[in-house]
């Protein structure tokens, strides 16, 4: 199986798939009219719970609204709250992450500790306690997400900081007499952003697994907003006869959930082979 | 002899309300409230039934007092008196009853057979009794404790006669008292702790509370020595040994989805909040039947709060009516299960009031009332501004009391307001924070379903008295109405012991809470359920409409 | 059970004829033929790529995957390999040839006990039961010279020594009394006196008539125990014969580079890349090391200082210096009263078997470790133990070379950025200002100055280690610790580096401290020679006469181990 | 070995911490509700809850003393199992939770147990089919660990109760009832481990140890199950741990979708009527449950893997 690993720094079939739609993810994201002129909330009475047509690729909902326009222009809300969500929770972990990583012992005991505790809350009861605490709405799920996922990363970038700090590279560097500071800002700081990147790329999926998760919990996004998980739990209701309204917000999330991770692994495996 | 006072005037709405029940018979495929059973009746056997309703954290209904407790507290608690299906009064737990001229005394004699399934006698203390918990603050009721508001003192004159007295004339008492919320339970088992009486409420009902599975089920069992069917099914089931069912399995399914589904594969027989495409779908279905059974009391309307601006002016509150279109969105939303209502008062309600003229879309005179009052320009959004001030109508929707469709349909009409300049915050919203939102008064717009058996139910909604809480916290009168003759005539109403006059009364009140643009009816309170046509002789209680399993059997 | 009877079997063991073996297109084996018979060792030795294992494993059909392979002859006991189906092939292997790879710490599986590894080959190969299997691989693991076997049976490769291991190693892979036993570079990795014990065990087995196919990339590993040698480079045997035959009048140009390559014995200073008289190593050269000694008349005790005492040229000098570490509750003396002084000019061999403290000895010196006790000065003032920040101003006095080139690089830098940060001080990576000095580098340790612009990940073993010298060469030292810095290389790259890191050391006067593990190496490098054991310095005295008057037995073993 | 009594009782200390330390935030948790602490210990605003009511509470938790007081009496009431009292379940929380809990852990063990299956499967028949295998294997795992619950639940009843018509929708007592839900949280736990396992299952399938098996005469299916399973195992059974957190988490969902007993559903409803007690109780009770599982996952780990305990130098 060793190509599956190797693999050169041309993208596979699949990496090839999943950029592409994490571009137009992005393209949906930011100029949605560009795929999908139409108003996602325009309503029209007359043509309700229409099916998958022509006029109306992925069907209509209950008010009749275009469901492909809504998923298009629901990428922003729920590419945005994923973001968002990602940098929040690695925000936290780079703090948490170094500070364990690079401190001293008792530092890092007590960091890891700590670390460990909120990793010890599954995260949708971390989220679910923030949002008690905040009251549900898309800032706070988006928020309590972000809270959630730290936790997860701080362990990540603690155990990269760690390897990192040890590689013999860095004996090398403060042989040549290269201050603390130097080594942190010029080997591990880049050496570990490189991983980062990876693992944003792959939270990212979660992340909107998760806010979805929220919505449709009725504590996250708020209708009509056009966002996937509010769409999928409306849709829900309808679905012993209009499959469509719940079938394409779903495929909405796993395609990008899932691009998203094929795309990190991509990078992943290109910096391992280049390291 | 007594109970003939109120039958004469009752007489001429009662039809109404038969033809309006026999449509939802035929319209629901012969699943109707009488649902004419076929073949002869079955003992033995479990059903399922699988309650979309959140589980109730009490099983008495003498606290707080939502529906979903009504629900299933009607498989085991009786009440003093009943209504038939032609809406007449009839007997129950109370054989006959009387009240004094003034209206301030009630005499009622109760049956002497009956015994509660613990084995407690049902006498006159009884009654006292559960009339003092369902006034008693801690047990913290709302519905029990506003519908018997009027009752002063209890007094046992004998074993089996209670003597009633009023604080003032109460025309609605009868009716009243036929709710399942002030329903009769065992006083021993009222001294119990709430905890453990939530559990297990103890009645005298067709089944007994066996087992509660919190989040999964409850377990109601028959009851053996069941000796006491409402005057009306007990003529109807002459000589047969109520009830057929040998238990109840009470689930909870929230997700409506899995609960149809559930339904279809047969893993329950009865689910209620059906939703309106499945109801449709079930049309064709023949395993599938269907029971609508529309709530008494208040239709389902938006309330606009008077109590603030902007609709603290009756020219926006007239704008708003006018620039929202309910019909179409009722047509696509609800597949024709709900007619539109232009009333205040349920299509069961022989007093309600129609008035549709009020309601028509017209959005010129809409724009043209909005730039009177002062509303003239818009903003970059396209919503309407006055001196700086977007017109901005917050609308906080409980998601526990209004079903998808329903949500649908506020966003469509927040869609049409917009249109129109008006900038609808919809805020769905737990039951609590819900509450919350309405005590804060921080809300334009909400639409809360309140169920009670009769026009009395006007006055608990618009009385300016009502928008002072009641010991439960909750406040009826959500669109603030303050109007002093309105109020005037709700009390003459309640007071008054002659039909005819009540029945003019109640017009006037409604004309004026129309008229006054205080609320948008949009339809019935929805009341579906889906039975597999295995199921049997189901009935819905004339008085608050919830199913009773009492004559109801499974078909092998 | 096939070759468990030993009566001398018709033909050879092994014959293989024309084996011709490519991966896409790419010929690694062209045209191999070699015959083993039984009692009889071949050795086929060759650099790494030189296509000698997969020769090897082509024997049973585990080239590798998408390995074509072609032979008008592959026949092992009689039968045809290319032939042979899925299900008799696997009865081929490890019944009728036993293989034998490198590194037992991988090669075992070491999440299961050694035992089990040795129970499942004869699971496979014989019909004993569960009991009997038990007590043959406690017979095993006894006959390949395991102490305590019974115990041994039951842990995992990662509780045994490197010897034992290997020992387990070769147990299971005789445990099936396979007529052909075929071990790829059997002793790499291991301390040189348990090389020994190893090499004589498989000698042990081919006495008993077992035919033995030994792979390896050093030529005085298998001149003990060959029969015959065969050469072997890109893919093509140059030379074959008796080990004498080929030592000492290699005919193949390649052979002679070879031979040449080998360190043991080579006199100090002599060039190991091309030139140099072809000596042939072994017992001859012993000699000449005594020739040597007699020059030699320097008292040998613990704290010997290089030329008699005098502190004239002394750099560093490490006095009572002790490192302990403290691991899950246990203590590890890593470095214990170790004394030692480095002079201008010389180089201080530090050798003694994996674990004993070698590296932490390198660390210290290093300044990145502090010690416990004693110290390090460094041209007389004091070095170790010191605040960094009063070190880092004379940092560049010292400078390193560490054993794996690659993981002392930066994966995101070039080779330009690295030795422009050497040489700016950190100041900047930007090749660009500083490039013609990043080319003289280069030069000087013989590497093209267009390399500037690779990543180290994609240059060979022998130009990373040449950058790693260059970029510790950038801030000018006087003192080079240069630890294991040959051992991952290849015998004729190995013998270019050491050349170079001679060259340097005479032209610049540098004061070497060389770790190593490869006795020879040491020999060949050092002036003086320290032995470390257990963390201490158990024998100390010049590289010429150490041996002959060691007192220490593990110094014994050492010198045996390199005589054979 | 020696180790091994320091290191438990390092990690039971560890336990206790995270315990203490869930305690301390699920109290300033309750701190911070906007509003009367009391009144949200009622249920919020909406509680509406009366005077003699709210001054109960206050006199109960000791909210008229200073905070330091109140959070002392808080653990100290912890320490004696008093998780308060649950205003929407009119019982004592820890009672709330105990009916729940058992509902909740057998779902969630189940569904490990069913996620590993499916993982090992995948992995075994992929490793075997060679390339196509290979690929349809990953990608099969990508999807399932993309797929949401709530999506992923619909699916299932669509097509093994409406369509097949072989399981129930909803949860019904006996096995049979467990099975979709079981399924619904496995699938993507499955995909998740799967991916792991499947990074490590590449790098024990290139190592010698392989070959020696090999050269041993091992069949290739007796090599996977005796040799490259154990190692690719090893990273996702250290994350056991997490992955019995995150089966928690889908109980919320799954479990209210099908109409499950358990804790998810109850600190969704808590959670939506703003029983904070309610809530912070069953937190502090997961967390408690999740570093014992943790405790064990670490404990299994030294099993499969000795070198966990071998001091490294």
């Amino acid at each position: 199986m060793s190509r599956a690993r190797v693999g050169g720094f041309r993208p596979t079939v699949t990496e090839a798939i999943a950029g592409v739609l994490l571009l137009l993810l992005v393209v949906a994201a930011l100029w949605p009219s560009l795929l999908a002129p139409g108003d996602p909330l325009a309503v029209s009475h007359a043509d309700a719970f229409q099916p998958p047509s022509l006029a109306h690729l992925f069907g209509t909902d209950e008010s009749g609204r275009d469901i492909y326009t809504r998923v298009v222009h629901g990428a922003s809300e729920s590419l945005l709250i994923g973001v968002l969500a990602t940098a929040i929770g690695i925000g936290l972990a780079i703090v948490l992450g170094f500070v364990a990583g690079l401190g001293p012992r008792w530092l890092d005991f007590g960091t890891t500790r700590v670390v460990e505790v909120l990793f010890a809350f599954p995260g949708l009861l971390l989220a679910l306690l923030f949002i008690v605490v905040t009251g549900p709405g898309v800032l706070s799920s988006t928020i309590a997400v972000g809270l959630a996922t730290a936790p997860g990363y701080a362990r990540i970038i603690r155990s990269q900081v760690r390897r990192t700090a040890s590689a013999e590279f860095i004996d090398a560097a403060r042989v040549l007499g290269r201050s603390r500071l130097w080594i942190t800002a010029r080997h591990i700081l880049p050496n570990v952003t490189a991983a980062l990147f990876v693992l944003a790329t792959l939270g990212l999926g979660q992340a909107i697994i998760w806010v979805s998760s929220l919505s449709y919990l009725g504590l996250g996004a708020v209708p009509p907003a056009a966002e996937w998980g509010a769409m999928l739990a409306a849709g829900r209701t309808y679905i012993a006869n209009f499959w469509w309204m719940t079938f394409f917000p779903g495929l909405a999330i796993v395609a990008s959930a899932a691009a998203a991770t094929v795309v990190g692994r991509g990078i992943q495996k290109r910096n391992r082979s280049a390291s | 002899m007594p109970s003939r006072r109120f039958s004469r005037p009752r007489a001429a709405v009662v039809v109404t309300a038969a033809v309006a029940l026999l449509l939802a018979a035929c319209t629901s495929g012969g699943g109707g409230s009488t649902g004419e059973p076929s073949g002869e009746p079955v003992t033995g056997g479990t059903l399922t039934y699988a309650s979309g309703d959140a589980e109730p954290s009490c099983l008495d209904p003498h606290v707080g007092g939502n529906y979903p407790q009504a629900l299933i507290a009607t498989q085991y608690l009786e009440s003093l008196v009943s209504l038939d299906e032609d809406g007449e009064v009839v007997p129950w737990l109370a054989t006959e009853w009387d009240a004094s001229d003034d209206g301030l005394e009630w005499e009622f004699t109760l049956r002497d057979d009956v015994t509660f399934t613990d084995g407690t006698p049902f006498d006159a203390e009884a009654v006292a009794a559960n009339i003092a918990h369902v006034q008693d603050p801690a047990t913290a009721s709302s519905t029990g404790y506003l519908a018997l508001a009027k009752i002063k003192d209890v007094v046992a004159v004998d074993d089996h006669l209670v003597r009633l007295e009023m604080s003032a004339p109460d025309s609605a008492l009868l009716e009243s008292l036929s709710q399942v919320w002030v329903a009769m339970e065992s006083p021993k088992a009222l001294e119990r702790s709430q905890e453990e009486n939530c559990a297990a409420p103890v009645g005298t009902g067709p089944f007994v509370v066996d087992s509660w599975e919190r989040q999964d089920s409850v377990t109601l069992v028959r009851n053996e020595d069941y000796s006491s069917p409402p005057a009306d099914v007990a003529e109807a089931t002459e000589g047969s040994d109520l009830p057929y069912l040998d238990s109840i399995v009470w689930r909870f399914i929230p997700d409506s989805a899995s609960r149809y589904a559930a339904l279809q594969s047969g893993e329950v027989q009865v689910i209620d909040n059906a939703q309106p495409d499945t109801i449709k779908s079930a049309e064709s279905d023949d395993a599938i039947e269907e029971l609508d059974a529309p709530r008494p009391g208040a239709s389902n309307r938006i309330e606009l709060n008077s109590g603030k601006a902007p609709f603290d002016d009756e020219r926006v509150r007239e704008a708003f009516i006018r620039s929202v279109n309910v019909d179409d969105g009722i047509q696509s939303l609800f597949f024709g299960t709900a007619e539109r209502s232009y009333s205040p008062l349920s299509s069961v309600e022989p007093l309600g009031l129609s008035l549709p003229d009020l309601f028509a879309v017209d959005t010129d005179a809409a724009s043209a009332l909005l730039d009177e009052a002062g509303w003239d320009e818009r903003d970059a959004d396209g919503y309407r501004v006055k001196d700086g001030e977007r017109l901005t109508l917050d609308f906080p929707v409980s998601t526990n009391q209004s079903i998808p469709a329903e949500q649908s349909l506020f966003e469509q009409i927040q869609a049409d307001a917009k249109t129109a300049g008006f900038e609808v915050r919809l805020q769905p919203l737990d039951l609590s924070s819900w509450y919350g939102v309405l005590a804060e008064n921080e809300y334009d717009l909400v639409s809360a379903p309140y169920t009670k058996v009769g026009p009395d139910v006007l006055r608990i909604l618009y009385h300016s008295d009502s928008i002072t809480p009641a010991p439960s916290g909750y406040f009826a009168n959500l669109a603030q109405v303050d109007d002093a003759d309105l109020d005037e005539l709700l009390t003459q109403a309640s007071a008054t012991s002659d039909a005819g006059e009540r029945a003019s009364l109640y017009e006037e009140a409604q004309r004026i809470i129309l008229e006054g643009c205080y609320i948008l009816p949009l339809y019935d309170q929805q009341n579906h359920f889906l039975r597999s046509s295995s199921v049997q002789g189901l009935r819905a209680m004339p008085t608050v409409s919830t199913p009773t399993f009492a004559g109801a059997w499974l078909v092998p | 059970m096939s070759g468990v009877t030993r009566e001398a079997s018709e033909g050879p063991v092994l014959d293989v004829r024309d084996l011709v073996v490519s991966f896409g297109g790419r010929r690694v084996v062209d045209g191999v033929s070699l015959r083993v018979a039984a009692g009889e060792c071949v050795a086929i030795v060759g650099e790494s790529g030189s296509g000698k294992s997969v020769t090897a494993r082509s024997v049973v059909g585990l080239a590798g995957e998408g390995a074509r392979v072609s032979a008008s002859t592959l026949r092992v006991a009689g039968q045809d390999v290319l032939s042979l189906s899925g299900r008799r092939l696997r009865r081929l292997r490890g019944g009728v040839v036993g293989l034998i790879a490198q590194d037992a710490l991988v090669s075992l599986d070491p999440l299961r006990p050694v035992g089990r590894e040795i129970g499942d080959t004869l699971a496979l190969h014989t019909d004993l039961d569960a009991a009997a299997r038990r007590a043959r691989t406690v017979a095993l693991l006894e006959r390949v010279g395991l102490p305590d076997a019974e115990l041994r049976a039951g842990q995992r490769p990662g509780q045994l020594s490197g010897g034992q291991r290997q020992r387990a190693l070769i147990a299971s892979g005789i445990a099936a009394d396979p007529r052909l036993v075929i071990a790829d570079e059997p002793t790499t990795a291991l301390d040189q006196p348990v090389q020994a014990g190893v090499l004589r065990l498989l000698g042990q087995l081919r006495d008993e008539g077992t035919a033995v196919l030994l792979i390896s990339h050093d030529l005085s590993v298998v001149t003990g125990i060959a029969d015959r040698v065969l050469v072997m480079t890109d893919g093509v045997v140059v030379e074959e014969g008796t080990p004498t035959e080929v030592f000492e009048r290699p005919r193949h140009p390649y052979t002679r580079k070879l031979v040449d390559a080998v360190p043991a014995g080579r006199a100090r200073g002599a060039l190991l890349s091309g030139g140099g008289a072809a000596a042939p190593p072994s017992a001859a050269d012993v000699e000449r090391r005594d020739d040597r000694s007699l020059s030699a008349d320097e008292p040998s005790n613990p704290t010997f200082d290089g030329a008699g005492g005098s502190d004239e040229g002394v750099l560093v000098e490490a006095r009572g210096v002790s490192r302990v570490f403290h691991v899950g509750g246990r203590e590890i003396v890593a470095a214990d009263d170790v004394s030692f002084t480095l002079r201008a000019g010389r180089t201080l061999g530090l050798v003694g078997e994996s674990g004993s403290g070698k590296s932490t000895t390198a660390r210290l010196l290093l300044g990145l470790e502090h010690p416990d006790a004693g110290e390090v000065t460094l041209l007389g003032e004091p070095w170790n133990p010191l605040q960094e920040a009063r070190r880092r101003p004379r940092r560049h006095l010292i400078g390193a070379v560490f054993q794996d080139a690659l993981s002392s690089f930066d994966p995101r830098w070039t080779v330009g950025a690295v030795l422009a940060d050497a040489i700016t001080r950190g100041r900047s990576l930007r090749p660009g200002p500083v490039r013609t000095q990043i080319a003289d580098l280069l030069d000087t340790v013989g590497l093209d100055p267009a390399l500037a612009a690779r990543r180290p990940l994609h240059l060979s073993g022998g130009q990373r280690q040449r950058v790693s010298v260059a970029r510790a060469l950038a801030a000018e030292p006087r003192v080079l610790v240069l630890d294991e810095p040959v051992s991952a290389l290849d015998v004729s790259v190995q013998a270019q580096v050491l050349d170079l890191l001679d060259r340097l050391q005479r032209e610049r006067d540098l004061a070497y401290l060389l770790i190593t593990h490869d006795l020879g190496v040491a020999l060949h490098m050092s002036d003086d020679l320290a032995v470390m054991q257990e963390g201490r310095i158990v024998e100390q005295g010049p590289a010429s006469t150490l041996f002959e008057d060691a007192e220490h037995p593990y110094a014994r073993q050492l010198r045996d181990a390199v005589r054979l | 070995m020696p180790g091994n009594r320091h290191w438990l009782l390092l990690r039971a200390g560890g336990v206790l911490f995270v315990l203490w330390a869930a305690a301390t935030i699920t109290f300033f948790a309750l701190r911070l509700v906007p509003g009367d602490p009391a009144e949200a210990i009622l249920g919020g605003p909406g509680s509406q809850a009366g005077p003699e009511a709210l001054a109960q509470v206050r006199r109960e938790y000791g909210l008229d003393q200073p905070l330091a007081v109140q959070y002392l009496t808080y653990l100290g009431r912890l320490v004696t199992g008093d998780l308060g009292q649950s205003y929407s379940l009119h019982k004592p929380v820890l009672t709330a939770i105990g009916e729940q809990f058992g509902a909740t852990l057998t779902l969630a063990l189940v569904s490990l147990a069913l996620a590993w299956a499916l993982a090992c499967g995948l992995a075994a028949w992929s490793v075997r089919g060679g390339r196509i295998a290979w690929a349809i294997g990953s990608g099969l795992e990508l999807v399932a660990a993309a797929v949401p619950h709530f999506w992923l639940a619909t699916v299932l009843i669509l097509f093994f109760s409406l369509t097949l018509g072989i399981l129930p929708p909803v949860s019904v007592p006996g096995p049979l009832g467990i099975v979709l839900p079981a399924l619904t949280l496995a699938i993507p736990l499955a995909g998740f481990l799967g991916q792991v396992m499947r990074e490590s299952l590449l790098t024990a399938m290139e190592s010698p140890f392989v070959t020696t098996a090999r050269a041993r005469g091992e069949s290739e299916v007796r090599i996977f199950w005796r040799h490259t399973l154990r190692h690719a195992a090893i990273p996702a059974v250290g994350l056991s741990g997490w992955a019995f957190g995150s089966l928690i988490s889908g109980a919320v969902v799954v479990e209210s979708v099908f109409a499950r007993q358990g804790l998810g559903r109850s600190l969704l409803s808590a959670v939506q009527l703003r029983d904070v007690t309610l809530v912070t109780g069953i937190v502090l009770v997961v967390a408690l449950a999740y570093a014992v599982m943790t405790l064990v996952t670490d404990l299994a780990d030294r099993v499969i893997d000795p070198r966990t305990r071998a001091v490294a130098e």
